[in-house]
């Protein structure tokens, strides 16, 4: 357990002299999002350190997928980042595919980028409403799932599931799009576009929001890529990165011919790229950056997700618009006891909680030899000791909620 | 009960000085240094007691302070929360500097 | 009231009207505490539904749920009373009944009209204030008591807060103190009667401000959010309730519920004129007007058969108004905190005392200079620019109501500018009269 | 019932016994109490009941001020309490018997003193005829503002040089409270102080620019060791674009 040093600048000496406490927040706290435990060391109100402790929630997933086919362990993916389950099924997907070298269909593509920007956006949206559980907000919370439920229900259509839909599977999915579902899809959009700049006179925007978030847990761009951060909480200190640009060919592919932002401040000037996506003919205007906020603290890391939402919005118009206008298969599955080839494959995409990868032996069976996964949120979670050293005890959900971590994934 | 109809400023004067005494012995024996000063803030109380006992016009109807008897325990109760933020800052560094509140350990000025 | 016992009963200022009045003021505050609470949480429920987009409770008692309370308090006493092992057993079992005593005396001074109250009280203001300050002890019992660290960070909160909004919350109760000269708050309700333009709230800019102010403190008093540092459920688990369940953590709430009410009554008698309305009702409809009925119909009342027989009815219907009133914008200001609180997250300790210590104290203190400097520099008032007298109200509400213990202060300050001197201001005359720093203060009026 | 109208006949009375009572037998609390938490709540409750009789002597507004500052003090004492008994044991601060012994002898005859004292003038112990007396609004608030500004109102009628307007107030002692409780706030703040300064109160600065500079130490750090991070800052909108190219 690192402990702070003396001459450390955080250390400051207060008038009584006191005592540390050992605190245990978790497993079951209202603001640890699931099981996660952190032991505290404090000094009153100050924390000193913070240690995460995991696997509450370890349910042996990798080493039953090394029991399982390919398709079957799908399933198994939903319940790893239960909130944004669209995207593990299709990490796994692509990875099988790239073992088998697999080629999908126009069509089916532009089903995925649907599919999972969707799953990003509902994702996003209880990351948003939970951060403001955090920070004490009660309402943002329900409004963020109200607008998911609209997901739900498109995702209901779809697949017939809420929550873990196996949806996306080896091959492309299990069914098309059933008919008219575009429709209510870009009807969703539509009406979600108008929510948006509620959410972030909710929250955003709010001031006491700021307050509780700008210069909090600030994370430098270093120190984010040596902790192995990804996704929006990269992005969030000014690295720019995203695996839809920045992946691999057979996972960037899938977005060729897009055009959407990756949502990552210049560190030089400080600015986000302009808004340049007009929503019903008037441009939808990012909310200003604080003057408290630094670049990586928790304001900036909500602010990520917030605008890759919009991002999202945009991706999925563009691809209804591609989906309807291409005709064919959109991706029938492997057979459930597809064999799988002697060799190793590796991917990971861009989850919205970072990146997921998925890892996958084969040794000419139908069931792989070797499963293992690299959580996003678990690389995530590891800047938790460093950003709370020296802090507030009400800092803590707020530096812990904007990483936004699921625990399903972490301990899988 | 002898009290019915009796009520005087004897009474309130009894009850003062219980207060006090309670105070002074609580002051004695107390070890822990917040304790003394509790023993302090009942003495005070008790000695407050008299100021309006011997002030009071429905007790004395002729011959009471009148509002002096108040005025003075006004001012007892400002001076009393001025002696608690001062004893509390000198329990405070007695604190930092011993880690402890025993004033029997407070020997130092011994000769 | 006890003289209207004694009335219907035929008795001559018996110990039996006194007791019986007594126990009706008892229990009439017990059902604002106990009913209230029940109210105000089903409120806050339908009103946070509401905020959320969602309908609140449905189905207990009909379409709005009015029962949901109640059953939930039927809940709260079937429930298992856990003491935790490392509890103070003692103090964690009385300390929500210190709470809910402090939150329910302090209704004994607070007049909800003219003559209705409970203990007239002549530092009422001072006395609601301290009262209701001892809720504070609750808290920290109960965090202390509950052997459990997450309420003992409650508790140490709740104590950094009360030092830090108590002191703007006091100078801000000054300021209509000042600008009334009395400490008696049905005084300082009367002299804000008549159109809405008397309230003190629009007196000057100044009182406008400490208004704000003042329920911002009151606010950060009664631990609602966004001040609710002491239970922050999203940090402390619950805070000082942590460990409380059943009829005890019930007693919290009522006691936290009852408060809430108390400042926004406390709020609307010091600014916002209390029981008289935005316009003048009792005066507009004659049948009401001071004194009662107009002679002739007076004397027909005065003399008929029956309960009330020898009662001013007109005094009777605009206390009922008045109470009516008072307890409208109560609801009111209850339901303003349970907007605020609904929509904003929650600040951080040291956020609660900076804003209360470095902004709401200077900013108090310059409320309360302005307003000092208005009334001493006789600079207009709302109601001198509209042209409604203010006192004129006051001289007809004071003429004969005292008929119910509700004495009025005989001294005025010398400082408040009375436009009639009669005879209920002899004492301050001879004051005046008699000294010379007295008419220096009033600004050479003499 | 007949107890009852008793008790309200003589309500003075009661209300006295009680109060007193209250008042006494919780400064026996605060006194056998070993648990520093305790023994304020019992002051609390001790100080609670001396504001009552305060009251019924027809001080209300000290009997407030009593309830306001005394208590609320005595907040301060017990949440030092807390933060001094949470974590260590300082209960077991037994005091010796003979102690006790000495306390309870020098107390008890001290308290016979003061009885004796107390019930010996025969003007004091002259029983009043309270059964009438209810809780008057005295208006003594005014009065009192004004004698602390140095005017009295209640002594106008009488007729002695010492007691004419202007002479016979309490200005000078206010003034000299006033500066004294200024005097005590300072010295308290600095008595209380923090000892060492560190840097970090040295620097004047909030956390928030703490971090700041600590990131900005990073990354200088950064700009010397070699990742590989592609900024462009720019939209990347054109991403189709450099693909072509």
């Amino acid at each position: 357990m690192a402990t702070l040093k003396i001459d450390d600048p955080r250390v400051i000496e207060f008038d009584v002299r006191t005592d540390e406490m050992l605190i245990n927040m978790g497993p079951q706290h209202p603001s640890t999002h699931g099981v996660l435990r952190l032991v505290l060391r404090s000094d009153g109100e100050v924390v000193s350190d913070v240690e995460p402790h995991l696997g509450y929630l370890h349910r042996c997933a990798e080493k039953i997928g090394e029991n399982l086919t390919a398709r079957q362990w799908i399933p198994y993916t939903d319940r790893m980042d239960y909130l944004a389950a669209m995207n593990m099924n299709l990490g796994w997907s692509l990875v099988i595919e790239k073992m088998l070298e697999y080629d999908l269909p126009e069509r089916g593509r532009h089903l995925r980028v649907i599919i999972s920007e969707m799953g990003r956006i509902a994702s996003h949206l209880v990351a948003m409403g939970t951060y403001g559980l955090d920070l004490g907000s009660f309402t943002p919370f329900l409004y963020g799932f109200r607008e998911r439920e609209k997901i739900l229900n498109l995702f209901e259509e779809a697949c017939g599931a809420r929550l873990t839909y196996s949806y996306l599977t080896p091959g492309g999915a299990t069914a098309d799009l059933p008919s008219g579902w575009t429709d209510s899809c870009r009807q969703f959009l539509a009406e979600f576009k108008e929510v948006i700049p509620e959410l972030h006179t909710l929250l955003t925007t709010n001031s006491i929001f700021v307050s509780r978030t700008a210069g909090i847990g600030v994370m430098s761009a270093k120190m984010a890529i040596d902790y192995g951060c990804t996704g929006p909480v990269l992005r969030g200190s000014g690295v720019y990165h995203d695996l839809r640009f920045h992946g691999e060919e057979r996972y960037t592919e899938m977005y060729d011919g897009y055009i959407f932002d990756v949502i990552c401040a210049d560190p030089e000037t400080g600015k986000y790229p302009e808004s340049n996506y007009e929503f019903h003919g008037d441009s939808l205007d990012y909310p200003e950056i604080p003057r408290q906020a630094i670049l990586g603290d928790c304001w900036h890391r909500f602010y990520v997700r917030m605008l890759e939402v919009v991002q999202s919005v945009r991706l999925v118009e563009q691809a209804i618009e591609k989906y309807e206008a291409t005709s064919g298969d959109w991706g029938k599955p492997i057979r459930l006891i597809q064999k799988l080839p002697v060799k190793e494959a590796y991917m990971e995409t861009e989850a919205p909680r970072g990146q997921m990868g998925f890892y996958v032996v084969g040794d000419g069976d139908s069931i792989p030899w070797r499963v293992r996964a690299r959580s996003s949120s678990f690389c995530n979670l590891s800047v938790t000791a460093p950003l709370c050293q020296g802090i507030l005890l009400a800092d803590i959900p707020a530096i812990v909620g904007s990483l936004d971590v699921v625990m399903g994934e972490i301990d899988r | 009960m002898i009290l019915i109809g009796t009520v005087s400023v004897s009474w309130y004067l009894a009850v003062g000085a219980s207060l006090f005494v309670l105070g002074a012995v609580c002051m004695a024996t107390k070890r822990n240094l917040l304790g003394v000063l509790m023993g302090v803030e009942l003495v005070l109380n008790g000695a407050n007691m008299n100021f309006i006992a011997f002030g009071s016009k429905v007790l004395r109807p002729e011959g009471s302070l009148g509002l002096d008897g108040q005025l003075i325990a006004l001012f007892v109760i400002v001076l009393a929360a001025a002696e608690a933020a001062v004893a509390l800052a000198i329990a405070l560094n007695f604190y930092n500097n011993h880690n402890t509140v025993d004033v029997d350990r407070a020997n130092e000025l011994n000769g | 009231m006890a003289d209207f016992v004694d009335h219907i009963l035929g008795l001559n200022d018996s110990w039996f009207g006194h007791i019986v009045a007594a126990l009706v003021a008892a229990v009439l505050i017990l059902h604002v505490v106990a009913v209230g609470a029940l109210l105000f949480i089903w409120m806050e429920r339908k009103i946070s539904g509401r905020i959320q987009d969602r309908l609140g409770p449905t189905r207990v008692g009909g379409k709005y749920g009015w029962l949901q309370t109640l059953a939930d308090g039927l809940k709260l006493i079937a429930k298992e009373d856990v003491t935790p092992d490392l509890a103070d057993k003692f103090l964690f079992k009385i300390a929500p009944y210190v709470g809910l005593a402090a939150s329910y005396a302090a209704f004994i001074a607070l007049p909800f009209a003219d003559g209705v109250v409970g203990q007239h009280v002549n530092t009422a203001v001072f006395f609601v204030l301290a009262v209701l300050g001892l809720e504070v002890f609750s808290v920290i019992l109960a965090g202390y008591a509950s052997g459990s660290k997450w309420s003992l960070f409650g508790a140490m909160r709740e104590a950094a807060q009360v030092v830090s909004y108590e002191v703007p919350l006091g100078m801000c109760v000054v300021v209509p103190v000042m600008i009334c000269g009395t400490m008696n708050l049905t005084t300082i309700a009367n002299m804000q009667s008549g159109f809405f333009t008397n309230w003190l709230v629009f007196n000057d800019p100044f009182t406008f401000m400490t208004a704000i102010i003042y329920f911002t403190c009151a606010t950060a008093g009664v631990n609602r959010a966004p001040f609710d540092l002491a239970e922050a459920e999203s940090e402390l688990v619950a805070g000082f309730h942590t460990e409380y369940s059943g009829l005890r953590w019930s007693l919290f709430f009522m006691a936290e519920y009852s408060s809430m009410f108390i400042v926004s009554a406390l709020a609307s008698i010091l600014f916002f004129g209390g029981p008289h309305g935005p316009i003048p009702i009792t005066e507009i409809v004659p049948f009401l007007s001071s004194g009662g009925l107009g002679d002739p119909a007076k004397q027909a009342f005065t003399e008929s058969e029956g309960l009330l027989a020898g009662w001013d009815l007109g005094l009777i219907i605009s206390r009922i108004i008045g109470v009516t009133n008072l307890l409208l914008k109560g609801l009111v200001g209850v339901t303003i905190m349970m907007w605020i609180r609904w929509s904003f997250p929650r600040l951080r300790i040291d956020q609660v005392m900076t804003m209360c210590l470095k902004y709401c104290v200077p900013l108090a203190a310059i409320g309360f200079l302005g307003a000092t400097a208005w009334q001493a520099l006789d600079l207009p008032t709302a109601s001198s620019v509209i042209g409604t007298p203010r006192y004129k109200h006051h001289e007809l509400w004071t003429a004969d109501h005292n008929k119910d213990g509700s004495k009025e202060e005989t001294i005025s300050t010398p400082v408040l500018e009375t436009p009639h001197e009669d005879d209920t201001h002899a004492e301050a005359k001879t004051v005046t009269e008699n000294t010379v720093p007295v008419s220096v203060l009033r600004g050479g009026n003499q | 019932m007949n107890l009852l109208a008793v008790a309200w006949e003589y309500w003075h009375q009661s209300f006295f016994i009680l109060f007193a009572a209250c008042a006494i037998g919780f400064g026996f609390g605060v006194l056998l109490s070993k648990n520093v938490v305790r023994m304020a709540f019992y002051l609390v409750l001790s100080l609670g009941s001396t504001a009552g009789l305060f009251f019924l002597a027809g001080a209300e507004f000290v009997g407030a001020m009593q309830l306001m500052i005394y208590v609320g003090g005595t907040l301060v004492l017990l949440i030092f309490g807390v933060m001094l008994t949470a974590q260590k044991d300082f209960i077991n601060m037994d005091t010796h018997t003979q102690d006790w012994i000495l306390a309870t002898i020098v107390g008890g005859s001290l308290l016979m003193v003061l009885l004796f004292a107390a019930f010996g003038a025969e003007d004091w112990s002259k029983p009043q005829d309270l059964t009438d007396a209810k809780i008057e609004s005295t208006k003594e608030a005014t009065p009192l503002g004004l004698a602390l500004t140095g005017i009295r109102v209640d002594t106008l009628g009488d007729s002695g040089d010492a007691v004419k307007q202007g002479k016979s107030g309490y200005l000078m002692p206010f003034i000299i409270v006033s500066v004294h409780l200024l005097v005590v706030l300072i010295g308290a703040a600095y008595m209380a102080r923090t000892k060492k300064l560190s840097r970090a109160t040295d620097d004047k600065s909030s956390r928030a620019k703490l971090m700041l500079f600590k990131m900005e130490q990073e990354t200088e750090q950064l700009e010397e060791e070699t990742y590989v991070v592609t900024h462009r800052g720019q939209s990347a909108l054109n991403r189709t674009d450099s693909q072509d190219e």
